[in-house]
């Protein structure tokens, strides 16, 4: 065991799978010599070799094409888009091929690659530095959509993601890569040493794909949320003194529903959040699926706590961010309701 | 140096490339002025990019008018070799009608007819080992054919039917054949050649000796995708040959439209210090010694290489569409560089290993091939007669089926 | 007044705009001489001129830039992506560029383009040539997202989505092209000469965005739908003998709010119909908001009716189609729920 | 042909290219090996692309190591000119540095220096008309100053403040500025080239006599949009002038990763048709030569060059990293094209139209203007102690704010 920040965590998966597994290599831009703008792959290219971790030309459409030529041939690459603002020019390969190369084969070939790349605002990064494009992800059918909230899950999850074999996305909240950020931007940054989930195991070890995690039990209302936002929904709760359940969701697609409709069946009410922009957001699925599955047990109407309908502003982070004041608020009216 | 009165003197305008003639004008392909057969030279296999610049601008040619084979890129086949080729441009041809015919029955939905261009993908898998990746557009069924992939299992993709190899998920032709060194076909454009890069490079990762070989049309080249695939292949040495079809022609789009009015498609390989070979597409011998070059450049880790074959598109684009809409009726039987089955026919007649008789046997033999394939096919059942079990729908978009597919099929009654 | 079908409304809508103002242009893969692959702009070159409807090199991504460049100078261009399917090479135009631009800029620049193209299934098109990407431009914010039923609105609906000042992604459901296409796909398909909507102007009119159209009213339960789903609606409560609102959305991105929530508070029931995957669907955006905006006048659950997710398969068309009989069934359970 | 031996013979390796020298080694650039200035030819501005090929490989030089402009690219320019050039880059400078400071000090989020490569954007702003649009990356904030716009608009931009014209909404140096020719900057790499491309054909399209200017960093070519720009460009003729600013780094990747080491940036151009211009990028004549020709080109109907310029980045990429942590730290000061301000100063005093003294006194003057300025937007307010008021976070998403829009800004109550 060792204490780790999510960055560290999520460098250490990346170790282990590169020492266990031959065909595990990592590419994208920076991530070689320098070892990435976030040193997400830091130490990796001098421990592992060049050709295990290498930089690549500014070409997100490129670096996917490439890694799923590389998984069809049989390895498992793990390729990092720098900011998941910076993931579009990559999208039709994503969307069109890796996610589709089981099906339209009959999986003659089939594309197990794993795409991490950091997103989530809260770092003054503009509209280009801050984006949650998630949901453009979970309506593609074939893909997997993984997002962690701390470092233990971080490296398990990542580690669980490069052995799959179906392609997947790994969005990383970057805001929690050095600290527990829980919204209150105000305050200081609680360091992750301080929270259990930093407690990392040195080797292997997965945390699976597929099942989320209740972060806090409660009895009055369900949050669904996942990455940075599970700790502004724990910060909520406890600002607003109420005995919330948080659900992490850790894997968006497949979502875990068991764990969700159990809790709202238990409360009877549920509050989603999310930092994406809130039309069509995932939050928009998770809403539909629990008043789907527990119409009758609702005692209030489910509530969106997103991004506004806007690019990621510069200049106004903080009333963009959503954060725990709007969170309370929402889980007080939904208590109210 | 700089005019103030220039500004004003000039108003700029718009251009718009525009094909020599469109229907009702005569065909006009005089800009189409191949060299002599034997006349480019032909560079070392480890010449550098930088000096092979000018093959852009020459066109390698094998068989002359005569039907000889001649200059420094004749590769030398033996007549069994030459014949085999024949053999799979011929069959291609007739399983091209067949299926073409099938579809206008409404046995299947579409088909796409590679009439033309047979000698490319022919000769290249001829020239390849046999289990380098091709990575391929819809147009070179021709490699499945040269590998002896089985032509009724070709038809069950066609038909979609329940021996359909793909399960009925993907239109017509699309196929794939991972133990015949052939990527699954993707309906979107040019996402393959990158893809083939990245299957180069992991080659050579894993120090294999495999190399990757592939597809686009002069249209896709436009796509960011070609552009993607010559810098990755450029920068990591990937061992991959890029080759673009230019039949002339990209749906009703002339290839002025991608470029080609500029310069040549093999130029855009010294953009990227990569050796560029244009070569004659309808000359099976040229595009078996081109081939032949590059791969043995690239499995000696020389790395990429780019091949224009120049070549036409005899028939429509698909099942879809209708050519005379929009370019003369006769063009395809102007085109200068001939007919790629029958270059290679009159020059075993040449060289004295072939004959009228053979050829018109040989055709029969391959037509009731493709008739004994189709029946078996159809036995099975063409589209919507016969098909995979509905239940297959949900399958392979993971490797296993999450609870939310599963409750969709149960919500389906399969 | 003329009879005309959904793709000569659609070549009307256009060559009405090319007359009334020149910066208007149109361009994409073989829509110049040809007339593109479904001949919607049949004739246009001939008749404005090469420089205002020409053939554009395969490129989307190229295709949506240049329009931009050309909408930042002043221009009103129309592009053509030939299949929606092949949208996604264009996407981070779209989206980082073309929806951002008057934000980023605070006005200073903007980018008034049409983006037409045909989309849905129905026509044995595969995974390829029949996808519903309409919820990826959906949660795009800077985004309008447009989508016709009919003839009539084909062409009011262009015409304002070309003079519209932001960037407009228009689908036009190929199914509906040429025929009154319900998704009874064994009966013989209506004429548009049939109904009231293939009354088209010749002239100039136009249809505002971000308002809804009631094309049947009902009392029973409020069915949600838009492009071919409108006709599909309507079997389906024809067959099912119930007496549903159908709602045809007609503008995704504004929504008209006011119209879904009017109807959903009289009927207490809702159904959401679309043909595109189901999980992050925009029928979750509908449903969440729904239930946001009409929670205490819900009598049944929200149900979706929609494509499966997974690719659209070819052998599987009407499977995979969300057909009369299945909306009717989650009518039927609606109501008795 | 095909040797059956060979295929065992080899086993593939993956290159991965990497530079001379990282930190620890000593700085080596053996591989710049400039040619005299003077040397290279320059062809008439209606040449063909095609004859022009050569270009791609040479580099345009007018000042020689003693200070003179020499040679057939020499815009012969008059001393106003060039003390104005001269003095747009001791400005750009000036402000970099205490902009940089700035942000080191909290009093914004982010800034990018273009240290060493003001020559390009400087000369490029002189040689164009002030009404041609420009579509740069975010290292050209020469050409806002070239062009006279405010300092302190520049200032409120990088602070978010109150006066910021993008109104707090974009991250620092992400200038926008349609009246004096300068288009929004995104902060996605590449995509303004295609874009450059477009307002070019439609400023054909409309007969008008404005051109675009647009530039890209050498990491930044291997994006898909790079392709379509060239693409568009060359198929259109369109009338735009692309330059690949070629500074040898994209944040930590040396130009290898970008294709550099196997051919010239300029050479993409070949590819295209396109003629290719590669220029000394720290001589301010020979880029201002270079622009020249190429815009007369442009205006004249003649359609689009690409222009490489040869330059090196001397500072980090941007306020967020250190450079000695990926290259040697002495790197920049051994770059063998010298400095652009250095040389430029340098000519005018051979010249005799400059002296130490003056050039002592125009540094003060351009630090005190930055100076003023700064003093004017830090008193409206530097990041997060003024801003522009918080419901413009809503507007300009849309032309008129739609229902939804509305609602979440009553929902944030402002
Ligand atoms: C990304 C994408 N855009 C558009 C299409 C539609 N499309 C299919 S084939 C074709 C023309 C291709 O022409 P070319 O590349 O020259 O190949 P050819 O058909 O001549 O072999 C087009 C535009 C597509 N399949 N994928
Ligand atoms: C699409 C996209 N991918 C990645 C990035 C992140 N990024 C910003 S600048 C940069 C390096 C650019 O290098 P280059 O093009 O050489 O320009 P330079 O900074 O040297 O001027 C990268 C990778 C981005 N902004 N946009
Ligand atoms: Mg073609
Ligand atoms: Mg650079």
């Amino acid at each position: 065991m060792a204490t780790m920040t999510m960055i560290q965590a999520l460098n250490n998966a990346m170790d282990t799978m590169l020492a266990k597994d031959p065909d595990v290599l990592i590419f994208g831009e920076d991530v070689g010599y320098f070892g990435g703008v976030f040193r997400a792959t830091d130490g990796l290219q001098k421990k592992h070799g060049i050709t295990r971790c290498f930089d690549a030309p500014i070409a997100e459409s490129g670096i996917v094409a490439a890694a799923i030529g590389m998984a069809a041939y049989g390895l498992r690459p793990v390729i990092e888009i720098q900011f998941a603002d910076y993931i579009y020019p990559g999208y039709d390969q994503i969307v069109s091929e890796a996610a589709r190369l089981r099906y339209r084969s009959a999986g003659d070939f089939t594309a197990p690659l794993t795409l991490r790349s950091p997103y989530g605002g809260g770092i003054f990064g503009g509209q280009t530095h801050s984006q949650s494009p998630e949901a453009l992800f979970t309506h593609v059918a074939g893909l997997k959509t993984v997002i962690p909230s701390n470092p233990y899950d971080a490296k398990g999850l990542l580690i669980s993601a490069i052995e799959d074999d179906d392609p997947v996305i790994f969005f990383e909240p970057k805001r929690l890569y050095s600290g527990r950020f829980d919204g209150w931007h105000e305050k200081p940054v609680e360091t992750w040493s301080a929270h259990p989930a930093s407690d990392v195991p040195e080797g292997y070890y997965n945390v699976p794909l597929g099942k989320a995690a209740i972060a806090r039990e409660g009895q009055a209302v369900t949050v669904l949320a996942y990455g940075t936002m599970v700790h502004v929904a724990l910060a909520a709760a406890e600002f607003a003194k109420i005995d919330a359940e948080v659900i992490d969701l850790r894997t968006l697609v497949p979502l875990d529903i068991e764990t969700i409709v159990a809790s709202v069946n238990k409360t009877g009410r549920c509050v989603v959040v999310h930092e994406a922009t809130r039309t069509s957001g995932f939050g928009a699925e998770l809403s539909a699926l629990v008043q789907e599955h527990c119409f009758w047990k609702l005692e209030a109407p489910i509530e969106r706590v997103a991004g506004w309908d806007t690019p990621y502003p510069h200049a106004f982070e903080w009333e963009y961010f959503p954060g725990p004041k709007r969170v309370a608020a929402a889980l007080t009216r939904t208590l109210e309701a | 140096m700089k005019n103030p009165l220039m500004k004003n003197a000039t108003s700029l305008s718009l251009r718009i490339p525009t094909p020599k003639a469109r229907p009702g004008d005569p065909a006009d392909l005089s800009h189409v002025n191949p060299p002599p057969a034997g006349e480019t030279p032909r560079p070392d296999v480890s010449a550098s990019a930088h000096d092979m610049r000018d093959m852009a601008f020459k066109l390698v040619r094998v068989l002359n008018d005569a039907g000889e084979a001649v200059g420094p890129w004749n590769p030398a086949l033996d007549a069994q070799t030459l014949r085999r080729g024949l053999r799979v441009m011929l069959l291609t041809r007739a399983f091209d009608d067949r299926m073409y015919r099938m579809q206008r029955q409404g046995k299947t939905s579409f088909y796409m007819k590679s009439t033309g261009e047979e000698a490319i993908p022919t000769a290249a898998a001829l020239a390849l080992e046999k289990d380098d990746m091709c990575f391929t557009s819809y147009r070179q069924q021709a490699i499945l054919f040269a590998r002896d992939y089985p032509l009724v299992t070709m038809m069950n993709q066609i038909y979609s039917n329940a021996a359909d190899p793909n399960r009925g998920r993907q239109m017509p032709v699309h196929y794939s054949a991972k133990q015949y060194g052939f990527f699954s076909i993707s309906g979107n454009l040019a996402t393959q050649v990158p893809q083939a890069v990245g299957w180069a490079m992991a080659s050579a990762y894993k120090k294999d000796n495999r190399i990757a070989c592939t597809f686009v049309g002069d249209g896709a080249t436009a796509e960011g995708d070609f552009h993607q695939a010559m810098t990755f292949a450029s920068v990591y040495h990937a061992p991959v040959i890029i080759n673009v079809v230019n039949n002339q022609w990209a749906i009703s789009s002339f290839q002025g439209i991608a470029g080609g009015d500029e310069t040549t498609f093999a130029a855009r390989a010294i953009g990227y210090g990569v050796p560029p070979l244009r070569v004659d597409g309808n000359d099976f011998l040229a595009v078996y010694g081109a081939i032949a070059w590059a791969a043995e450049r690239a499995r000696t880790n020389m790395g990429p290489t780019l091949i224009e074959h120049y070549t036409y598109r005899v028939e429509g684009h698909s099942t879809s569409d209708d050519p005379t809409r929009y370019r003369p009726a006769e063009e395809p039987r102007r085109w200068p560089l001939g007919d790629p089955v029958e270059r290679l026919k009159q020059h075993l007649i040449v060289i004295g290993e072939w004959s009228d008789a053979r050829h018109k046997a040989l055709e029969k033999e391959v037509a009731e091939e493709v008739k004994t394939a189709a029946k078996e096919a159809e036995a099975i059942g063409t589209l919507g007669q016969s098909r995979p079990s509905v239940k297959e729908m949900f399958e392979d978009v993971y490797k296993e089926q999450p609870w939310h597919l599963r409750r969709q099929r149960q919500e389906l009654g399969t």
